[in-house]
């Protein structure tokens, strides 16, 4: 097909898709009449079971933990696919000599974005880890709370301390790290199994007040190890794709 | 309490994460980690099969966390294991064991990755297989995609085309977004996800048949799964991507993968909007026509193809139009038909892809013609390949013969017996043509090499070898694995009560008042309803029949593909399936925009289709 | 009010697919693909909301206070990783076909293919 | 930053129903056009920032759905993390290019 030929013929099938998709979703209640009922019972029984505040996280920990143990994987093995492809290129790279010269005329990191992005490393780091321990209590949870101290990472390199990068973040214990946020989430699960109960039932004391810190049991525990998996799979993705440029720029300091 | 099924997710997945952690530790010991993930593997497969034997009196329902539903309404989530369902995770766990023990020696340098992907693979595929919640089906649908994304392109000495990999993640990304929008629209219309709960929703009489509402979800939520099933017009991207993956890998895409999406549309029909479509008769002509146009095209494409683990995909396109016309008929054979069907088909077809890594490993080409007469050397390998040739034509007593037969008994239900007869028989003929064609020519040097088709030449000529050149013998760790999954595919014919047990699965599925009652309320219903009259499954004389006739016309067919140009009296100049040439170009461009038109051009006329007839 | 929203969602995905038919850059068909998923976020939270109802958060909010639904969210919320998951490893992908081919453009891709 | 001031921001006890309508048919309205910018930006450096845009769109789209926490996670990744992910991606691509 030629690319004009593929924009009609397209257009003409999404048209009739798109009629067709109105058609089903005109059959729906109506925007903002939601008809229950799995929403409505898990608000009404989800604090008293849980001792969460945050429904929404005690339904992904909890109620529908086992989705986040297959969502957590998935984000595994996106990062592990990426550093297999990526690794692989470098591989091949490093006997390229032609290449060597790309990343020198790189501009250096201006002092004011190494210091603000040395200022902004302690809240990211304190926030990060913040977020991952209130899942049950605010709108936050490991997923955010990872992303959140990934960027702390992140912003180390910002600042030019490549150095340090590495010692904070070498990619083999990333590897490893990664593994258990994302291990340790199942093997959490396991625990209950162990115990002769179902798959990923909340043995721990779930404490007496809602939204406490120390309440909810394993909902708390699943989260930091989210935010574990997390926060290794984006350092390691961001560290694949910049590691070219950062050896480059450590040969020619 | 039964632990099985959340064993056979949970145990390949601490696997790979205990794996990938220690690999850098073990730097020096690859093989221990190897052994380790095959042994998982192996383990998975014995829980899976334990836990077959266990469903014969209804589906094992296990809920996480202990939610067990209420009222009829669930809260948490469920694995249902059915034996359909339990068989085919065994059956994808069997093929992973023996992929893994194939590439012992396959990759020279492979890292542990491979491993702890292939083992994330395979908890995609059991979570899949077992879960009852429309939500989670799509959670290990997603994980099993990305795994196969990256295992595609997941090849240490890879020089070939790379947009494989791209285009089949695209395609199978955006099949899945849809899948996603159906189920959030049944989900804004019924309130739940658990799929026993929205069928008994959406189930519930209505005089003027079902709504809108629901024929839309259901052709979103089995869009993804069409496109991961390579249901024409969806298939494109599966070629491109066998072409590219790694052989092992080819082996669970042709051997399960494909099979899964087509056992995710007969799950998702039977277990939530079968009794709310009123099994119309539309329902059957629709797929049972998309599954026999299927059938022919994939296997005139498989005929034309020079690359061996192209032919052998587009092989796969052809029986997966089959399976799905097992499925359409509505009936109790017809899905044990297609079951078995399945089941023989994987065997083989592994077989058959072990032995392309064989010849690439030994002889460093996929290329038939180049191959001509290249493999006599490999002469275990040559018998090996031969026998899985005619098990893949349907040669009795291989598995295949009486899976395929049984949908042909079945059609007689739906008065459709001579056409799914003729094609069914006309698809073996030309696949088995194709794969015994090459059986003689690179294994026996029979005949003159087939012509060549320059195009083809060149991308078949780029496959380098996947392992390191001149390997003077095939390792055991190779050839072994080929001979048992041939071996087991005659064997399986022979497994005593194995048609009435496989029958009463398939009654079991399709009974979704039986299905609601032990998921919701936990109540063992011993004797399933089945939906038609059931049928004998036997071995009928006309099941041979086909069977043996389907291999002699593939005999013929590849006798005179391999001889053409020495018959006296032919046009010197004709090649069989020449003309083929222009279409195959045209349609299978390797543009990943293209496969996208075709994507959204099926869903609309399909679309089209069911809101007029159904509405 | 009623269907507005839906027809958003299914603007969204018919944009998404229109850019990825017509797309002549690897990248700029992956972010096409992210058009295409977010439109299930807005779907999935669309067929969540209750007009008048508060988030599902009962930390300073009585209990029984009518909340929009959180199953939706937390659905959402898992799509969200799927898409960084997948956008994360196509990129990847992307990244390695420019160093083969040099070229992002899938025709000129499926070209050299042959 | 405790995630439930967020919420207290948007609850419907201190904003009017009419008023809520308004601003989520604006807000639909922008996400549209959001996603149609992001598509018909062909150059992919300035379509990352275009996205990162249409990102933060959507995390007020569903603040104004009652999803704090999807915000939050949508401002995190659809605003923030991918459009860095495609940078440095495009950064690779164009450092091979010269």
């Amino acid at each position: 097909m030629t690319p004009g030929q593929r924009r009609w013929i397209f257009l003409a099938g999404m048209a009739g898709l798109a009629a067709f998709y109105l058609w089903g979703l005109a059959g729906l209640p109506g925007f903002g009449n939601y008809p229950g009922p799995y929403g409505d019972i898990l608000n009404r029984i989800a604090v008293g079971q849980t001792r969460a505040t945050g429904v929404v996280s005690a339904i992904n920990f909890e109620y529908r933990g086992f989705d986040t143990v297959g969502e957590e994987f998935i984000l595994f093995v996106a990062a592990t696919g990426v550093a297999t492809v990526l690794r692989h290129l470098r591989g091949e790279r490093e006997g390229a000599a032609s290449d060597e010269a790309v990343g020198r005329d790189l501009p250096p990191t201006s002092e004011a974005v190494k210091m603000v992005a040395l200022l902004l490393t302690g809240p990211a780091v304190v926030m990060g880890w913040y977020l991952a321990a209130h899942a049950q209590t605010s709108p936050s949870g490991g997923f955010q709370g990872g992303v959140v101290l990934a960027t702390a990472f992140i912003l180390v390199y910002l600042a030019g301390q490549y150095l340090t990068f590495r010692r904070v973040s070498p990619v083999d214990v990333t590897d490893a790290v990664e593994a258990l946020g994302a291990g340790g989430f199942a093997a959490v699960g396991i625990a209950a199994v162990a115990m002769g109960l179902p798959y990923l039932t909340n043995f721990l004391p779930l404490g007496t007040t809602p939204g406490a810190v120390t309440s909810s049991g394993t909902i708390v525990l699943i989260s930091l190890f989210v935010g574990v998996e997390v926060a290794a799979a984006f350092v390691l993705i961001v560290v694949e794709l910049l590691d070219q440029t950062l050896l480059l720029r450590e040969e020619s300091r | 309490m039964d632990q099985l099924p959340v064993l056979a997710v949970v145990v390949p997945l601490l696997a790979a994460a205990a794996i990938s952690a220690l690999s850098k530790l073990l730097r020096g010991r690859r093989r221990l980690l190897d052994g380790a993930a095959i042994a998982t593997s192996a383990a998975v497969t014995v829980i899976l099969l334990v836990l077959l034997s266990r469903t014969a009196q209804g589906d094992v329902v296990y809920w996480f966390a202990g939610f067990r539903p209420s009222h009829g309404i669930a809260i948490g989530i469920d694995f249902a294991a059915g034996s359909l369902s339990t068989g085919l995770a065994a059956l994808a766990a069997l093929l992973v064991t023996a992929a893994m023990i194939f590439s012992w020696r396959y990759f020279e340098q492979v890292a542990t990755y491979f491993h702890a992907i292939m083992l994330v693979f395979l908890a995609g595929m059991a979570g899949f297989c077992l879960t009852g919640d429309i939500f989670d089906l799509f959670v290990w649908f997603e994980l099993m995609g990305v795994a196969a994304y990256a295992l595609t392109a997941y090849r240490p000495e890879e020089r070939g085309p790379l947009q494989g990999a791209l285009n089949f993640a695209i395609t199978n990304s955006i099949g899945a977004y849809l899948s996603l929008s159906g189920i959030a629209v049944i989900y804004g219309r019924t309130g739940a996800l658990n799929m026993a709960q929205i069928g008994q929703d959406i189930g519930r009489h209505r005089p003027d048949g079902p709504e809108g509402l629901v024929v839309v979800a259901f052709l979103l939520i089995i869009a993804g799964l069409l496109i991961k099933s390579a249901i024409v017009p969806f298939h494109f991207w599966l070629a491109d991507a066998h072409a590219v993956a790694p052989t092992p890998v080819c082996v669970l895409f042709s051997g399960v993968m494909v099979e899964l999406g087509l056992y995710g549309v007969a799950r998702v029909y039977w277990s939530m909007f079968g009794q709310a479509l009123g099994h119309r008769p539309v329902i059957t002509s629709a797929f049972v026509t998309l599954g026999l146009l299927t059938a022919v095209v994939g296997a005139l494409f498989c005929f034309r193809e020079r690359h061996l683990k192209r032919l052998l995909a587009f092989s796969t396109i052809s029986h997966a139009g089959m399976f799905l016309t097992g499925f359409a008929l509505l009936t109790p054979l017809g899905l044990a038909g297609a079951a078995l069907y399945v089941a023989g088909h994987a065997l083989v077809k592994a077989s058959l892809f072990l032995c392309v890594g064989i010849v690439l490993h030994r002889l460093g080409s996929v290329n038939e013609t180049a191959l001509h007469g290249q493999g006599r050397r490999l002469r275990v390998t040559g018998v090996v390949f031969t026998l899985a040739a005619l098990g893949l034509s349907d040669l009795p007593p291989f598995a295949t013969f009486l899976g395929k037969g049984w949908i042909e008994d079945s059609a007689s239900a739906r008065g459709l017996t001579w056409v799914i007869v003729v094609v069914f028989v006309g698809a073996s003929v030309l696949i088995g043509g194709a794969v015994l064609r090459v059986a003689g020519g690179v294994f026996y040097g029979l005949g003159d090499p087939p012509g060549e088709a320059p195009e083809m030449a060149r991308e078949a000529s780029e496959e380098t070898s996947e392992t390191g050149q001149g390997r003077n013998r095939t390792p055991r760790s190779m050839i072994v694995p080929a001979a048992v999954l041939v071996v087991a595919a005659i064997g399986l014919v022979f497994v005593p009560h194995l048609g009435p047990a496989v029958e009463a699965g398939a009654v079991r599925f399709e009974d979704q008042a039986a299905y609601n009652a032990t998921v919701l309320s936990g109540v063992r219903v011993a004797h399933p309803v089945a939906i038609a009259p059931a049928q004998s499954t036997g071995i009928t004389v006309a099941d041979v029949a086909t069977g043996a006739g389907s291999t002699l016309g593939g005999l013929v067919l590849a006798f005179l593909a391999l001889y053409w140009r020495r018959l006296p009296g032919l046009r010197r100049g004709f090649e069989p399936g020449r003309g083929l040439a222009r279409p195959i170009d045209r349609f299978q461009s390797g543009v990943v925009n293209d496969y996208v038109t075709w994507i959204v051009i099926g869903l609309a006329c399909l679309g089209g289709a069911l809101a007029f007839s159904i509405r | 009010m009623q269907i507005f929203p839906f027809v958003v969602v299914v603007w969204i995905l018919a944009v998404g697919l229109y850019g990825i038919v017509t797309s002549r850059h690897l990248v700029h068909l992956i972010v096409c693909l992210i058009v295409v998923q977010s439109s299930t976020y807005v779907l999935l939270l669309a067929v969540g909301y209750k007009t008048g109802a508060v988030a599902p958060y009962f930390f300073d909010v009585p209990l029984h206070t009518p909340a929009v639904d959180p199953v939706v969210q937390a659905l959402a919320l898992t799509d969200v990783v799927v898409e960084a998951a997948v956008s994360a490893l196509l990129l990847a992908f992307a990244i390695q076909a420019h160093k083969r081919f040099g070229t992002l453009d899938p025709q000129e891709l499926a070209q050299l293919k042959g | 930053m405790n995630g439930s001031h967020v919420v207290a921001v948007v609850t419907p006890h201190e904003v009017t129903p009419g008023l809520m309508d308004a601003l989520q048919v604006t807000i639909l309205v922008l996400v549209a056009l959001g996603a149609t910018a992001v598509v018909l930006t062909r150059v992919p450096a300035r379509q990352a920032i275009v996205l990162s845009v249409y990102g933060l769109l959507l995390a007020i789209l569903f603040l104004a759905f009652q999803a704090p926490d999807v915000t939050l996670s949508e401002l995190t990744v659809g605003a923030v993390a991918l459009p860095i992910l495609l940078l440095l991606a495009l950064a690779k691509i164009r450092s091979r290019e010269k």
